[in-house]
């Protein structure tokens, strides 16, 4: 049940220059909370800024504790990184349509950057669920690979990439990732990064007929479905483009859905 | 109504056009969905009315993404009307909004003054439907694009039919991208609007230095929220005093405090939009703060606050 | 000029009818008082241009007060142009001025064109005097009181009867409360405005509701500040694509990733107002900024800025 | 001379229910700064609030410390009593037309509620200046009389009044005040407060054509006398209304020269 409530900072760790993983607790979301959605986060005290901000959610405990990770892009995401623990924060969440969850599968898991995000609750919940994992993961450099204690603690096969060569495999992940589809014959995919990074995910699941799904990113203003304003192009089965909200019909939209060419 | 050891009730209950609203509070069209989206957050039987996301005729697909930039305490949208259209309106979208008990709006707008004719017709034979809100910020296509409500005879025009086709009060809702809205107000109260709703958004615009394009697929978009809160103010001061009928005041409201500038101010009901999208318990918030303020202040009535601005 | 082990310097200079300002970046009028206010905070010689507080025939004493009220990002003033008039400038005001190398703009207004006309020839007559600013944002005694600016054929009579009294470039200004603001800038650049500033502040309003009066004594204020900045950004690139003469572009201009929008969406030149009355330094990082970001991006030239939005 | 520099945050503390003590190390301010005059502060880290606040000089030590005594009213002082020490705040000053200080004089200090801000520190020049203070200070309630034991501790012969009488006289301090003008035949008296106490405080002080000044408040934006925005009405000798800066022109004022009709 989607809940509007003041969460508290139970801490702020700052993983990278500019990359913070918060844990708040907010019981009511944890345990409603669905790998691939969103909280939607009040980043201000006053009306600058003025909107809530989305993000994924990276980590729902048992004990109520809610975690996010994220980066500082502007004037919101650095209000958050101020924010210590013992201040309350408004968030409205779980939202969205996650990932589908499936039973025994082997699974391939593939992010970009920051979209490690909403992978690793994937790759939680779906270990839990009896399926095998494997956790393909990019980033420009080693600096910028992050959680990955957390990663190897769990049971997923891990696969780096770095643009740079010094972590793991060097180039995009997603070159990586094709190197496995044939030997692994996974039953699903997985995916979230940067939209070239999705697309060329798309194109490659495709061309080995697996089921995929992407996260989209889009600015949001309500996070309800309810002002039209974060929509994102898809086609139907026949190639025709319509408009869909990233908030309520994603951000987790099925790859051959996307319209991938704007 | 006194309750027994409490203090007596306020009124909040105003009359706009021939409906009561049991309060003067309101969503804004297009910042509220079909209702529906609010539910799981607010009793949606607690608002003065219910007012829904403009529908045209036919299906409008709206602008292609990205719809919305933030800019400093406003928000800058190029949602471009999309809706699902009259059809779907009236099978998928009004049966639900009908179990609501307060009054609801239905806000239009058309490409040509024909849309609107029909619009208004076919509403007018649905059940329901306690008014019309006419959006005439849109282009007329047959005059070149220009906007309906920048031009009065325009605007006038457009209200006229509108009430030739309906027996439902109409509400005329005003753009504040004029040089002088009161000229706009009293044309469309001439042609019959029983109520102006104002403001509608302020046209901006926005740049994406990185990329050097404009922020907003559809470059311009319209500005909402606190920013924009002292124009609309304005418009409605001047709009209040230079027609007769009821004014519904709009445009930054964000507070009961600023929902109370609007009353005093002249408007009879105010509209609450991007609050909304920053917090869905913000229409009945407002409602509870002004009720907390009336009873505060010892007003028995918010109709004492209604136009009350001493100059 | 290329310095010894250092990165080639980019060019910062435009030219605006007829001037050459160093960078493009000026100060709007109003907001920098007569320029000494801030002279223990920045180097004056550092500024695109200096441009004045609008001056009148007449000492005129502006509004009574409060003339101030904070909106959100959003200032809302009612000066009323308290300067101490043409005599005291030129006495008082100007030789301080003169020591300073940048352009200097002075900003005239008038109730009647003849006073236009009047202040036109008397600051031509003086020395150290760069361009003149035509603020058309008054109101017209002799026409009921409509303002200027918001008539085509009265901007156009303004601009005209002051190129009729002066040899120095003239700018006009215009006032954003209308409803096509590029009639307004075709009217004055017809007329031989030679460069077109724009925007001035919206028509805003707040009420003090404990006290259920308006917050300004002068009931109706100018908002500025970042509030206004999508509004002024469409202005101006409207205003740039529908006239040949150069454009200086304001409102709402807090740092450099402001100005570089506005040079984008086709300003030669921006002006900052309330930016500095919140950081008496915030033109000169604006500057500093600007430069950065041209080093940054491997633009030689501010002027490859100009325009260069992409649609 | 003017300056416009960050100051580090000593210590915040609460003395009242929204009354905060703020204690900032901003040297080249506390050497400059003479009682009466005022801070400009920004109170924000994004537009919203968007104009820096005006709080008078409450006290300026030795060691560079500058202290200011503000009660909160809104969204800019409500963001500076979170400031916690360690952090930074932008101020400009000292800025304005202060108290005339004279030697070896009888003063009588006036304030009003929260008016007692700058004459604690005038307090203290005068003192140190040779002169006799004694000053009257007037609240709605005893909870409301701040910094006592400051001003007991100081050489300062001190009066107190509140509206309910929980502490001192019961009622307008510029009563209390009035009873003691004939006896303690004063050379100069300065007030701070409400609008309507300066009115009174006027008034008393024309008739005992006793020398006095007057502390005023208005809006301001620039704090610079550049926008003239924060304009009063004075009357020159004649009785001619004319608009004056608060900012430049004042704070402080010669009692006879306000126009007080407005
Ligand atoms: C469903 C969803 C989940 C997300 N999850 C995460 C996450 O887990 N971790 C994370 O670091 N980021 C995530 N993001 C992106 C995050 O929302 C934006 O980085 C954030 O809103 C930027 O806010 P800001 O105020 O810091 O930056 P702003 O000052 O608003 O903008 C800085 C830059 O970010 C862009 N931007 C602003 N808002 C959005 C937005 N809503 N979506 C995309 N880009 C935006 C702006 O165009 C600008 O270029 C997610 C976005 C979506 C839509
Ligand atoms: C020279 C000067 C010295 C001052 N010294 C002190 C001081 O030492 N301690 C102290 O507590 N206060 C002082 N004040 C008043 C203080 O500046 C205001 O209380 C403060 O600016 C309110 O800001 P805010 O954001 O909290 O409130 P806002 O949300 O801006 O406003 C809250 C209320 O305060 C009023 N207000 C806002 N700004 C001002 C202003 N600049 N002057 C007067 N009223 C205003 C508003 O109209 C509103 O009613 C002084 C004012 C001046 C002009
Ligand atoms: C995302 C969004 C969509 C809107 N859509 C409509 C609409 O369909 N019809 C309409 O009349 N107004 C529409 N508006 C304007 C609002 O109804 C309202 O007039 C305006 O936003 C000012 O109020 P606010 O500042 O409270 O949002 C929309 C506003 C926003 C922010
Ligand atoms: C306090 C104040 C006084 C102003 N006075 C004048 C003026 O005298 N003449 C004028 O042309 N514009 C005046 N303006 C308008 C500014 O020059 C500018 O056009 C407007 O504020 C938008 O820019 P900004 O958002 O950067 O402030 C004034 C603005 C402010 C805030
Ligand atoms: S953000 Fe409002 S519909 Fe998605
Ligand atoms: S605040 Fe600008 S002149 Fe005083």
């Amino acid at each position: 049940m989607l809940q509007d409530l003041e969460a508290e900072v139970l801490a702020s760790h700052q993983l990278g220059q500019d990359v913070y993983l918060l844990r708040l607790h907010a019981p009511l979301i944890a345990e409603a909370a669905q790998p691939g959605q969103f909280v939607h986060v009040r980043c201000s005290e006053t009306f600058d800024p003025l909107l809530r901000r989305p993000l994924s959610i990276h980590d729902a405990g048992n004990e109520g504790e809610l975690t996010l990770l994220y980066q500082v892009k502007g004037r919101g995401t650095a209000w958050l990184a101020r924010q210590q623990s013992g201040q309350k924060i408004n968030i409205l969440g779980p939202r969205g349509r996650g990932f589908t969850l499936p039973q025994n599968k082997r699974l391939a898991l593939v992010a970009g950057g920051m979209g490690m995000v909403p992978l690793l609750f994937l790759a939680r919940r779906a270990l839990e669920a009896g399926n095998e994992v494997d956790f393909f993961y990019g980033a420009r450099d080693r600096e910028q690979l992050y959680q990955l204690e957390t990663l190897k603690a769990m049971q997923v096969n891990l696969f780096l990439a770095t643009d740079d060569g010094s972590a793991g495999f060097q180039g995009p992940v997603t070159k990586l990732w094709e190197k496995y589809i044939p030997e692994r014959s996974y039953d699903r995919g997985y995916a979230c990064g940067p939209r070239p990074a999705l697309a060329a995910f798309a194109c490659l699941a495709g061309r080995a007929s697996l089921p995929a799904e992407v996260s989209l990113e889009e600015r949001m203003a309500c996070g309800l479905g309810a002002c039209r304003g974060c929509v994102t192009a898809l086609q139907d089965p026949s190639g025709n483009k319509y408009y869909e909200n990233v908030c309520t019909g994603g951000p987790v939209f099925d790859a051959v859905a996307v319209y991938w060419e704007d | 109504m006194e309750q027994a050891g409490k203090r007596p009730r306020v009124n909040l209950a105003v009359e706009i056009t021939g409906l009561t609203l049991q309060n003067p509070v309101m969503p804004a069209s297009g910042t509220f969905g079909f209702g529906e989206e609010y539910a799981p957050f607010i009793d949606l039987n607690r608002l003065g009315a219910l007012v829904v996301k403009t529908i045209t005729l036919h299906p409008t697909p709206g602008n292609p993404p990205p719809r919305l930039m933030e800019g400093h305490c406003g928000l800058l949208n190029s949602v471009g009307l999309q809706n699902p259209g009259l059809e779907i309106f009236l099978r998928e979208k009004l049966p639900y909004l009908r179990r609501y008990t307060p009054p609801l709006i239905v806000s239009i707008a058309g490409r040509t003054t024909e849309e609107y004719a029909e619009l208004a017709a076919r509403l007018s034979e649905a059940e329901g439907i306690a008014a019309l809100e006419v959006n005439i910020s849109c282009p007329n296509v047959k005059e070149g694009g220009i906007v309906f409500g920048t031009v009065p005879a325009m605007a006038a025009r457009v209200t006229a039919i509108v009430k030739e086709h309906t027996h439902l009060p109409v509400i005329v809702k005003l753009t504040p991208n004029v040089t002088d809205i009161t000229t706009i107000a009293r044309a469309v109260e001439d042609a019959g609007a029983g109520a102006i709703a104002l403001i509608n958004t302020l046209q901006g615009m926005a740049i994406d230095i990185e990329r050097r394009r404009p922020a907003l697929a559809n470059i311009v978009g319209g500005l909402s929220g606190p920013a924009i809160k002292p124009v609309a103010l304005y418009a409605v001061w001047r709009v209040a005093r230079a027609v007769k009928v009821p004014v519904i005041g709009m445009g930054g409201i964000m507070t009961a405090r600023d929902a109370i500038e609007f009353l005093l101010a002249g408007a009879t009901a105010v509209a609450v939009g991007t609050a909304t999208l920053v917090d869905p318990g913000a229409i009945t918030k407002i409602i509870a703060g002004l009720e907390n303020y009336l009873t505060e202040q010892g007003l028995a009535d918010v109709r004492e606050l209604i136009g009350a601005l001493q100059i």
